[in-house]
């Protein structure tokens, strides 16, 4: 009982820091800060998973955000006025449209959680080596169309990102 | 108890490594050399830049340092002496490096000085261009031994090491490894000769220190996770299993130390270029044959 | 030591590592504080003093590699639950990931073929 | 360091309230890289101390993101005239052109005597002209030395850099048997960085110059020219001279040359054998005008000097970094940085014989 209470600290904890972290990417006029914050907001995320007991999803989150919230950062120094901050710009837009869209999104989210029939809650989750295992297992049996409809998805994304963002070669030779 | 013996033989294995590259760059073996650095270090006045973003500027050092002795937390030195064998071993210490580019982001950013800034974003490319280097050969290891446990891996090379079983994603791997912790000839991010000390620029006094303290407890990590995948882990004959991961690790980061003397640092256009062109081919390649063995020659 | 625990011990570690980094600001700073001197916080800049801040658009020249490598390590999620059960699953293993492995294989070549691949 | 932003797109950025803010608007004042995107660019300043590039050197770089897209280049040591004062004595005078470049102090007193000799008409006897050569070619061995040192530690390539460096030391200084024993160091040495990997890629199409007037020395005949004050020297001549020379152009040609011209530098010194230090000139009292040029290690120098009752009275120096800072703005423009910088290393510029 102790370690379960111990648990939910930690669950707690870590969601006002996700949370925390994330009110701070709009606080700040900084690209950098904003894109970073949003990164350990991330991150918290992750060490929320790991005290659920969901590790190779913990582990993942932590892994995955840090490179790719880093990639993010630096497209955003690329492409938005003042990265630094200095002129202590104002990051938010149409304040009254996004506070009635944030409440409404939290109070579906709310809902969701309390009015949808969970199932029996299991007592303990399984030991992590088994959901990694389990994961795998899934993957190649009945996942498997889902799985490689996501290959062909990352496929569809490279190829849009590529052509999208790159400079055709056409051009780049006449410049 | 395990843990606090662990980390003390881990900041061991920094200073020497700081022995090590001390007698490489000035051509003397002193064994006192790094301890005289690092008192020299925390006499020197700790400067902070005039218009820094404070909380990175901070943080960095801290953040570098977590980072790589988190890595470390999960690879064994010995059946027992592992802090936390965390069932995602393998992936965990994935995640820990990740974090070695954001302190280095951080660093860069925060000072406002332009070398630094240079630094920190050639890093990121750095990272671009090593990374699938890390986690392809990774897999490939995790696929032999059907875990991400580290002492699953260890054991699961009883009867061969890593090394010859999988010769291109040791190689791969290594010479990641170097590019993980800024070694030369990767050492960009930190170029003396390009950017007058890049990402260090800035830092004095202790804050340099816990620096390069991290930096010394990320190569020796790196040289416990090449020892952990690839050279049999504590396996060996006659000595204590420590002993021979003692043996095995010094000699991987001497390896990768001496490796970065003997050459010039690399482009970044290149860099980039060869670890797609090449690398992630190869990475791949790598995992078809591991995979193909693993079924008839396990 | 359960899973639990163990996290424990890695945020243990955390707090250990910023304790001992506080231990030796407290030292530093017992052995001597900084002193403010005129133009001595100034960034390094090989022996010019005025600057102005830094912090503007960078352009980083690797951003076709960027773009790819986040394709990349989206799929590297799929890869490691893959490889635990690779060996007890056999030959369609093999064959699922080299079809996925495949399909992102193409994903590369055509960012090579559009230039990607270079300093842009 | 100076920031390129466009203040004008700033003041409309202030965005809270406005409904759309168009990004082509905002961007249109800011300078384009190459690839078309708007950028800012940061001015920053590399030297005069900046431990991968020649003391004195300051290099103004315009980076947008991690490439140079301007660059201002001038010297802070040098142009501080060759004569100080008009009317100095011989003595004095070859002191002062000896002192005004630590970087090649024997060539520049080998050039004052030439070019007081050739005023007050005087001809040193062939012996002594012979080993005055071999002390030049001393100091270009030890040169070249000092220059892989600088390409060591600006490569981050840390062996180089501590092996010249020593390599150096010793050869400045050595007498004849000491400095034939290093042949076979050089040898190696040769053999080694032709073989290293990385360092061929490193060099390699950084920095291409084509033919033109404004190279000289090493730099010029890596890139195929016929240009070299020691061609046209009977003394040279004498000794079966023969130049070196390469086709590309780039910094590996460079580094070729170098190393090919210790080796030659080596077996003249042994067809010589021996050394004369260019002593003080008695010119007297003569007058009249004098001219001599001589292959610095940093390629052809001349100077021209009136000596007017023996005093110099007018002097004119023409040396070779003084028109290879003006190749920089062209050659670093759009280069990466570290390139950039190995690029500005490869030309062995020293700042401190820049005359203008």
């Amino acid at each position: 009982m102790a370690l379960i209470s111990l648990q939910t600290v930690f669950i707690a904890f870590f969601g006002i820091a996700a949370i925390g972290f994330g009110i701070w990417v709009f606080r700040t006029s900084s690209m950098m800060r904003s894109a970073l914050a949003l990164l350990f907001s991330q991150t918290a995320l992750g060490a929320m998973f790991l005290a659920m007991q969901a590790e190779f999803l913990g582990v993942l989150q932590i892994m995955m955000m840090a490179t790719e919230m880093s990639i993010m950062a630096i497209f955003m120094v690329m492409f938005m006025m003042d990265p630094g901050g200095l002129g202590a710009m104002e990051m938010s837009h149409q304040k009254r449209l996004s506070i009635l869209a944030g409440v409404a999104g939290a109070l579906a989210t709310a809902g969701i959680a309390l009015f949808t029939q969970w199932g029996v809650v299991v007592t303990s989750a399984p030991a992590a080596a088994e959901q990694t295992r389990a994961l795998g297992t899934e993957l190649l049996g009945r996942s498997m169309l889902i799985f490689e409809t996501a290959g062909v998805t990352i496929l569809t994304a490279m190829i849009a990102a590529t052509a999208v963002a790159l400079p055709t070669l056409q051009r780049k030779r006449n410049a | 108890m395990n843990t606090l013996v662990i980390v003390l033989s881990l900041l061991a294995g920094a200073y020497l490594v700081a022995v090590l590259e001390a007698w490489l760059a000035t051509g003397r073996f002193r064994l006192a050399a790094p301890a005289w650095a690092a008192v020299a270090l925390l006499g020197r006045e700790s400067i902070v830049p005039r218009t820094p973003d404070r909380i990175f500027f901070e943080t960095a050092p801290v953040l570098l340092l977590i980072a790589a002795l988190l890595a470390a937390a999960v690879l064994p030195l010995s059946p027992s002496m592992v802090m936390a064998n965390l069932a995602t071993g393998a992936l965990f210490v994935n995640a820990a490096l990740a974090y070695v580019l954001v302190a280095l982001l951080m660093a860069g950013w925060g000072s406002d000085s332009a070398y630094a800034l240079v630094g920190g974003w050639r890093f990121l490319g750095q990272v671009i261009a090593y990374s699938m280097l890390i986690v392809m050969p990774i897999t490939a290891v995790a696929m032999r031994a059907e875990s991400l446990l580290t002492t699953d891996i260890v054991s699961s090379q009883e009867a061969v090491w890593n090394i010859l079983y999988q010769p291109i994603g040791f190689v791969l791997f290594f010479v990641a490894s170097m590019a993980v912790a800024f070694l030369p000839p990767f050492d960009l991010p930190i170029a003396v000769g390009d950017l007058a000390g890049g990402v260090e620029a800035e830092y004095t006094g202790v804050r340099l220190a816990v620096f390069r303290l991290g930096r010394m407890v990320l190569v020796i990590t790196l040289a416990a996770a090449t020892t952990v995948f690839y050279l049999g882990g504590w396996m060996g004959p006659v000595l204590p299993p420590w002993a021979w991961s003692a043996i095995k690790i010094l000699a991987v980061s001497a390896a990768m130390l001496l490796g970065g003397y003997t050459l010039p640092r690399i482009r970044e256009a290149h860099l980039l270029a060869w670890c797609w062109k090449l690398g992630i081919p190869l990475a791949l390649i790598n995992l078809f044959i591991v995979g193909v063995m693993v079924l008839i020659w396990p | 030591m359960n899973a639990l625990q163990q996290y424990g011990l890695l945020l243990a570690l955390i707090c250990g590592v910023i304790g001992l980094v506080l231990i030796l600001f407290a030292l530093a700073r017992a052995i001597g504080r900084t002193q403010q001197e005129p133009g001595k916080n100034v960034p390094a800049t090989a022996g010019m003093l005025s600057r102005d801040p830094v912090w503007v658009r960078y352009h980083a020249r690797y951003y076709g590699y960027a773009l790819l490598f986040l394709a990349f390590d989206m799929e590297m999620a799929f890869m490691y639950p893959w490889a635990v059960v690779y060996k007890q699953t056999g030959l369609v293993a093999l064959l699922d990931m080299g079809v996925f492995l495949a399909i992102l294989f193409l994903g590369l070549l055509y960012g090579w073929s559009q230039g990607a691949f270079r300093r842009q | 360091m100076t920031v390129e932003r466009a203040h004008a797109g700033h003041a409309r950025a202030q965005h809270g309230d406005m409904p759309f803010m168009s990004m082509v608007e905002v961007t249109e004042d800011l300078p384009r890289s190459r690839d078309g995107l708007p950028m800012e660019w940061v001015e920053v300043p590399f030297g005069p101390m900046f431990p991968g590039l020649p003391g004195g050197l300051l290099l103004t770089l315009t980076l947008d993101g991690d490439a140079v897209a301007k660059t201002r280049v001038r010297s802070v040591v040098g142009g501080g005239g060759v004569l100080p004062t008009a009317g100095l004595s011989a003595t004095g005078f070859i002191a002062h052109l000896e002192a005004m470049d630590p970087l090649a102090p024997v060539a520049y007193r080998l050039l004052a005597c030439r070019a007081l000799e050739a005023a007050a008409g005087q001809v040193p006897d062939g012996e002594i002209r012979r080993r005055r050569i071999a002390v030049l070619e001393r100091e270009r061995i030890a040169s070249h030395l000092g220059w892989l040192a600088m390409l060591g530690l600006q490569t981050g390539f840390a062996w180089l850099e501590r092996h010249a460096t020593r390599m150096q030391l010793e050869c400045l200084r050595a007498d004849l048997p000491r400095i034939l024993q290093l042949r076979s160091t050089i040898q190696a040495l040769t053999a080694r960085l032709v073989r290293t990997p990385l360092l061929r890629s490193r060099l390699h199409g950084s920095g291409i110059v084509r033919p033109s007037s404004d190279l000289r020395g090493p730099v010029a005949r890596a890139a195929g020219m016929r240009c070299d004050a020691r061609i046209d020297d009977e003394t040279y001549a004498a000794l079966a001279f023969e130049m070196t020379e390469r086709q590309g152009g780039d910094g590996f040609d460079r580094l070729h040359i170098r190393l090919d011209e210790m080796q030659q530098s080596l077996a003249l010194i042994q067809s010589v054998g021996g050394f004369a230090e260019p002593a003080s000139t008695a010119v007297g009292s003569a007058s009249g005008a004098g001219h001599a040029s001589l292959e610095t290690p940093r390629g052809e120098a001349q100077l021209r000097l009136v000596l007017e009752s023996g005093r110099v009275v007018q002097a004119q120096l023409d040396t070779a970094t003084t028109y290879h800072m003006k190749l920089l703005p062209d050659l670093l423009d759009q280069q990466e940085l570290g390139d950039a910088l190995t690029t500005v290393c490869s030309l062995d510029l020293s700042p401190w014989e820049v005359t203008a």
